[in-house]
């Protein structure tokens, strides 16, 4: 009986006689997988980017200064009950003049002056946070129509051009990674097709001998899976080094913000291995059965 | 067992036949001689008996068996109780000597104790002894050549298929080589061997079927006439 | 005498009968390419956009009220010769309130009321925008240092963090170019190399016959650079049609800010095309050339 | 023309001597064949003659020059001046047989006129005309052997050196051939033809050098004595 034992000594010995198709189809998988991971990572990067921004952008909500103070009040329950509303904070008029005033420098004494006199022409107001951005318009809708509210005010133009902004990186990426996957994917399955081409010859004679389709194929696939893992493992050794290297780079040229926004993926890398050693082990395996059972067809 | 009816082959982009109308039949247990000039067809007809390729007209029956109907399966079982040496030998050349020839008995499923047993013993018997370890890359041609025929007997098989299997050996090598074939008929494995060697046709008395340009031209009992 | 055209004809040949080889060493260099090309657009659009952000940023310069007219118009005039202003735009007392003044819904009369009797609390000022967002900070310094000049306000942290944004973007997009090229570079080194491999009883048997080193290597080098423009010529096609894909789902989706400033890059992508031209021609033949010399030395 | 000088060739991973102490000297215009059994080293000897490795010890004079100090451009033009069939052909598969060879002659920067005229030509005295468009992969193991033995001769080389160049003819073609190289010879050729086919080697009388696992074992005229 041939056991598993002999496929996996057979492949690895194949492994290290053909050092230079061995090479070469780890190095697709290796590079197909850098290019799915930078992608990945670049892609996880701006949206937590984005959502950071979207989670600073603040809604101001001014109120009428003709309301009673429960009104105000009733106004600020139904604020914090309406869905997607992380933070409500209220701004009384006092607090708005002075943070008002607080902008003109020497001219800060005459302009409270002013109001002293005249009364003060700020109004009360909530001030908002959300948590999703792309709901600020429902919530200006639903705010606007209550009873007492003036004005809402929250950046419609920049708020359109972020989540616009948003989109089109979303959906360019999402091509970007659909082509580039299908690159990848071909230049792996067109390696794996050299390397059998390469070894077409023994797929011949074992057909010669009487080898059932079964046993030609195993060790292509033992060894296709095995050059994938392989490949992966480099992948994300690479990909680990690389992210640490352009961590490394950021803190010495100055202490950026965004720094501290990819440092999450030094926990989120283990995941990604996950699916890179499973990846290449798939694509190993299946690229090599799609191979040789091709090439199996087409030869007599 | 081996039967020729009407068979005709042509290749692809060849009009010329390179067998025409062959009406043959070869008992289980013969050992025949296939000779001809260059070109004749003896690897043609060999390389048919193998289901290598389908004739182009005619049928090949083994063991009354139509071979263009067997299927894929079927094909592979056959050629487990087939032994066959090529004229360029076919050997892998990532193995070593050693699995070149096992792979044909783990084709079989036979244990590795055993395969080790076999190859090694059949290995001495065509004189290479101490190869086993050996690349093809790093052998003479002679030496080659007995791989293949030590792939090729290994399992004993029920007919043996012999494309110039002494082509690339020197006289004495080869009569030992005609000396284990022959054993191995006797034990019952019926023999198709081509071959240009006169002097080992001359000296094996055996039916000798003669090949020219794709037609029989002879089929008799012993001596290299062509 | 052996012509040229022989070793293209040969080519020619080969290029035909080895389809599988072929065909791989095409797809290594379009996938290159289109590595490349993506992200060539990528960046180009990331800094177009950014351009765009940081011309439309806006410097206020306050004056104080306590200055002649001619000092105003002085100061206005060295803020025009400082180096990176593009535009410079003055604001009176009178136009600051008005534009103020409109921010406040139904309290703006009372508050022109206020000011028409405690007089106007607002300053004179300049509005500046620059043509390079990296010098705002030097702006800032010189013209504060003006005499009456009081403040100088540009959304300071605003724009370091656009820059450090910028500079992020820069230097992870150059890493990954980087990174990429070598990747795209490797497949492709690795794929001659394989079709070489594939071919090397060629080698070994041209060299039996005492062809000199330059008669074996210009069949593969032609072969390599004809390889290389082919997958230059179908790179350069994917791209536009991907582009023109990306363009089209944009407007689609929305009438997007964006979608007008991918737009210029009609024209770019014939620039590209010569650059990808270029390098496939470069990459084939010197790859070939590469590997070829490479066998040629290590066999006897 | 031919020198050997204490010459011995052993291989890396094989510890014995594929070639041991050899002395000899073939003259200009000399038909010298080369037998023994297989695995002697007449393909060692063979190749040591063509540089395809240098002797672990001793030297090779050629013409009284050690091939060892040849420089690569050297080689090439020495090349050049050899004819050579190998035991495995060698033949480039992804070209035709006109192709095969005439890039032999491409070699020598001949015009194509010339070249097409002459390999026709050759094609025609091996009896492979019509068969110039063909491709290795579509013939016979003789026909490719006839191609390889084409390409050997197309330059008229001062030396030629052919392993087993009938090794996968049959008589009559075989002697043919041989004639073909008696002429060859004649013309001023120097020829090593390392041969199993004691028909051959009686029937022509030359200079037979005996090799046995490395040695001479015998070197004198006329006769497969081996
Ligand atoms: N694949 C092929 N395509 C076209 N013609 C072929 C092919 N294989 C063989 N032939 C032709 O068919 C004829 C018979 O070939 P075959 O190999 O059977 O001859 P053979 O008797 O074995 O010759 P040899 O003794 O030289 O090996 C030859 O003329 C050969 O050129
Ligand atoms: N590359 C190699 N590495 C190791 N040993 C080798 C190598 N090539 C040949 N040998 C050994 O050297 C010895 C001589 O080989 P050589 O090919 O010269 O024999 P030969 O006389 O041509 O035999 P044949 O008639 O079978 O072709 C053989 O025993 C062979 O096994
Ligand atoms: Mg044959
Ligand atoms: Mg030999």
């Amino acid at each position: 009986m041939r056991t598993f034992f002999n496929f996996f000594r057979d492949a690895y010995h194949n492994i290290k006689r053909n050092t230079l198709m061995s090479t070469a189809s780890i190095a697709s998988v290796v590079a197909a997988l850098i290019i799915m991971g930078i992608i990945l990572i670049l892609a996880i990067n701006v949206n937590y980017v984005v959502k950071q921004v979207e989670e600073s952008l603040e809604m101001k909500i001014y109120l009428s200064d003709n309301i009673a103070d429960e009104r105000v009040s009733e106004i600020g329950e139904f604020i914090k009950a309406t869905p997607h509303v992380a933070t409500v904070e209220y701004l009384s008029k006092e607090k708005a003049l002075e943070e008002f005033a607080s902008w003109f420098g020497e001219n800060e004494d005459k302009l409270l002056q002013g109001y002293a006199q005249n009364g003060n022409p700020l109004p009360r107001s909530y001030v908002v946070k959300v948590d999703d951005a792309a709901y600020l318009e429902n919530i200006y809708d639903t705010v606007m129509a209550q009873e007492g509210v003036t004005d809402v005010v929250y950046g419609k133009e920049y708020v359109d051009v972020l989540l616009r902004f948003n989109r089109a990186i979303n959906m360019v990426s999402f091509v970007i990674v659909v082509i580039l996957s299908l690159v990848s994917l071909f230049t792996i399955y067109n390696t794996i097709k050299l390397t059998i081409y390469a070894r077409r010859d023994d797929v011949e004679i074992m057909k010669y001998v009487g080898a059932s389709n079964a046993y030609i194929q195993m060790p292509f696939i033992i060894e296709g899976s095995v050059l994938g893992l392989i490949g992966a493992g480099a992948a994300i050794l690479l990909i680990r080094g690389a992210y640490t290297m352009i961590l490394g780079m950021m803190q010495v040229n100055a202490a950026l913000p965004l720094s501290t926004t990819l440092a999450p993926f030094g926990m989120v890398i283990y995941q990604i291995a996950i699916y890179f050693l499973i990846y290449g082990f798939v694509i190993g395996a299946a690229g090599s059965l799609i191979s040789v059972s091709k090439f199996l067809r087409t030869s007599r | 067992m081996i039967k020729f009816e009407n068979v005709s082959k042509t290749y692809d982009g060849n009009e010329l036949f390179a067998l025409k109308n062959i009406q043959l039949h070869i008992e289980k247990g013969e050992f025949v001689f296939l000779v001809g000039p260059s070109g004749a067809g003896k690897s043609t007809f060999l390389r048919l008996i193998l289901k290598d390729f389908d004739p182009s007209d005619g049928k090949i029956l083994l063991n009354e068996i139509n071979t263009k109907t067997l299927k894929k399966a079927e094909v592979q079982r056959l050629r487990r109780r087939m032994g066959v040496v090529f004229q360029d030998f076919k050997l892998l050349e990532g193995k070593t000597v050693f699995e070149n020839v096992a792979f044909a008995m783990e084709v079989l499923r036979r244990d590795s104790k055993t395969i080790r047993k076999r190859v090694l013993q059949v290995l001495e018997i065509v004189g290479l002894d101490g190869m086993a370890e050996r690349y093809p890359v790093a052998m003479s041609g002679g030496e080659r050549q007995r791989v293949a025929i030590a792939r090729a007997i290994i399992n004993g098989p029920d007919i043996l298929i012999c494309d110039e299997p002494t082509g690339n050996l020197d006289p004495r090598t080869s009569f030992g080589i005609m000396k284990l074939l022959e054993n191995i008929n006797k034990f019952g494995t019926t023999i198709v061997m081509a071959t240009h060697d006169k002097q080992v046709v001359d000296a094996f008395n055996k039916r000798v079927i003669i090949l020219d340009r794709g037609l029989v031209k002879g089929d008799r009992q012993g001596g290299y006439f062509y």
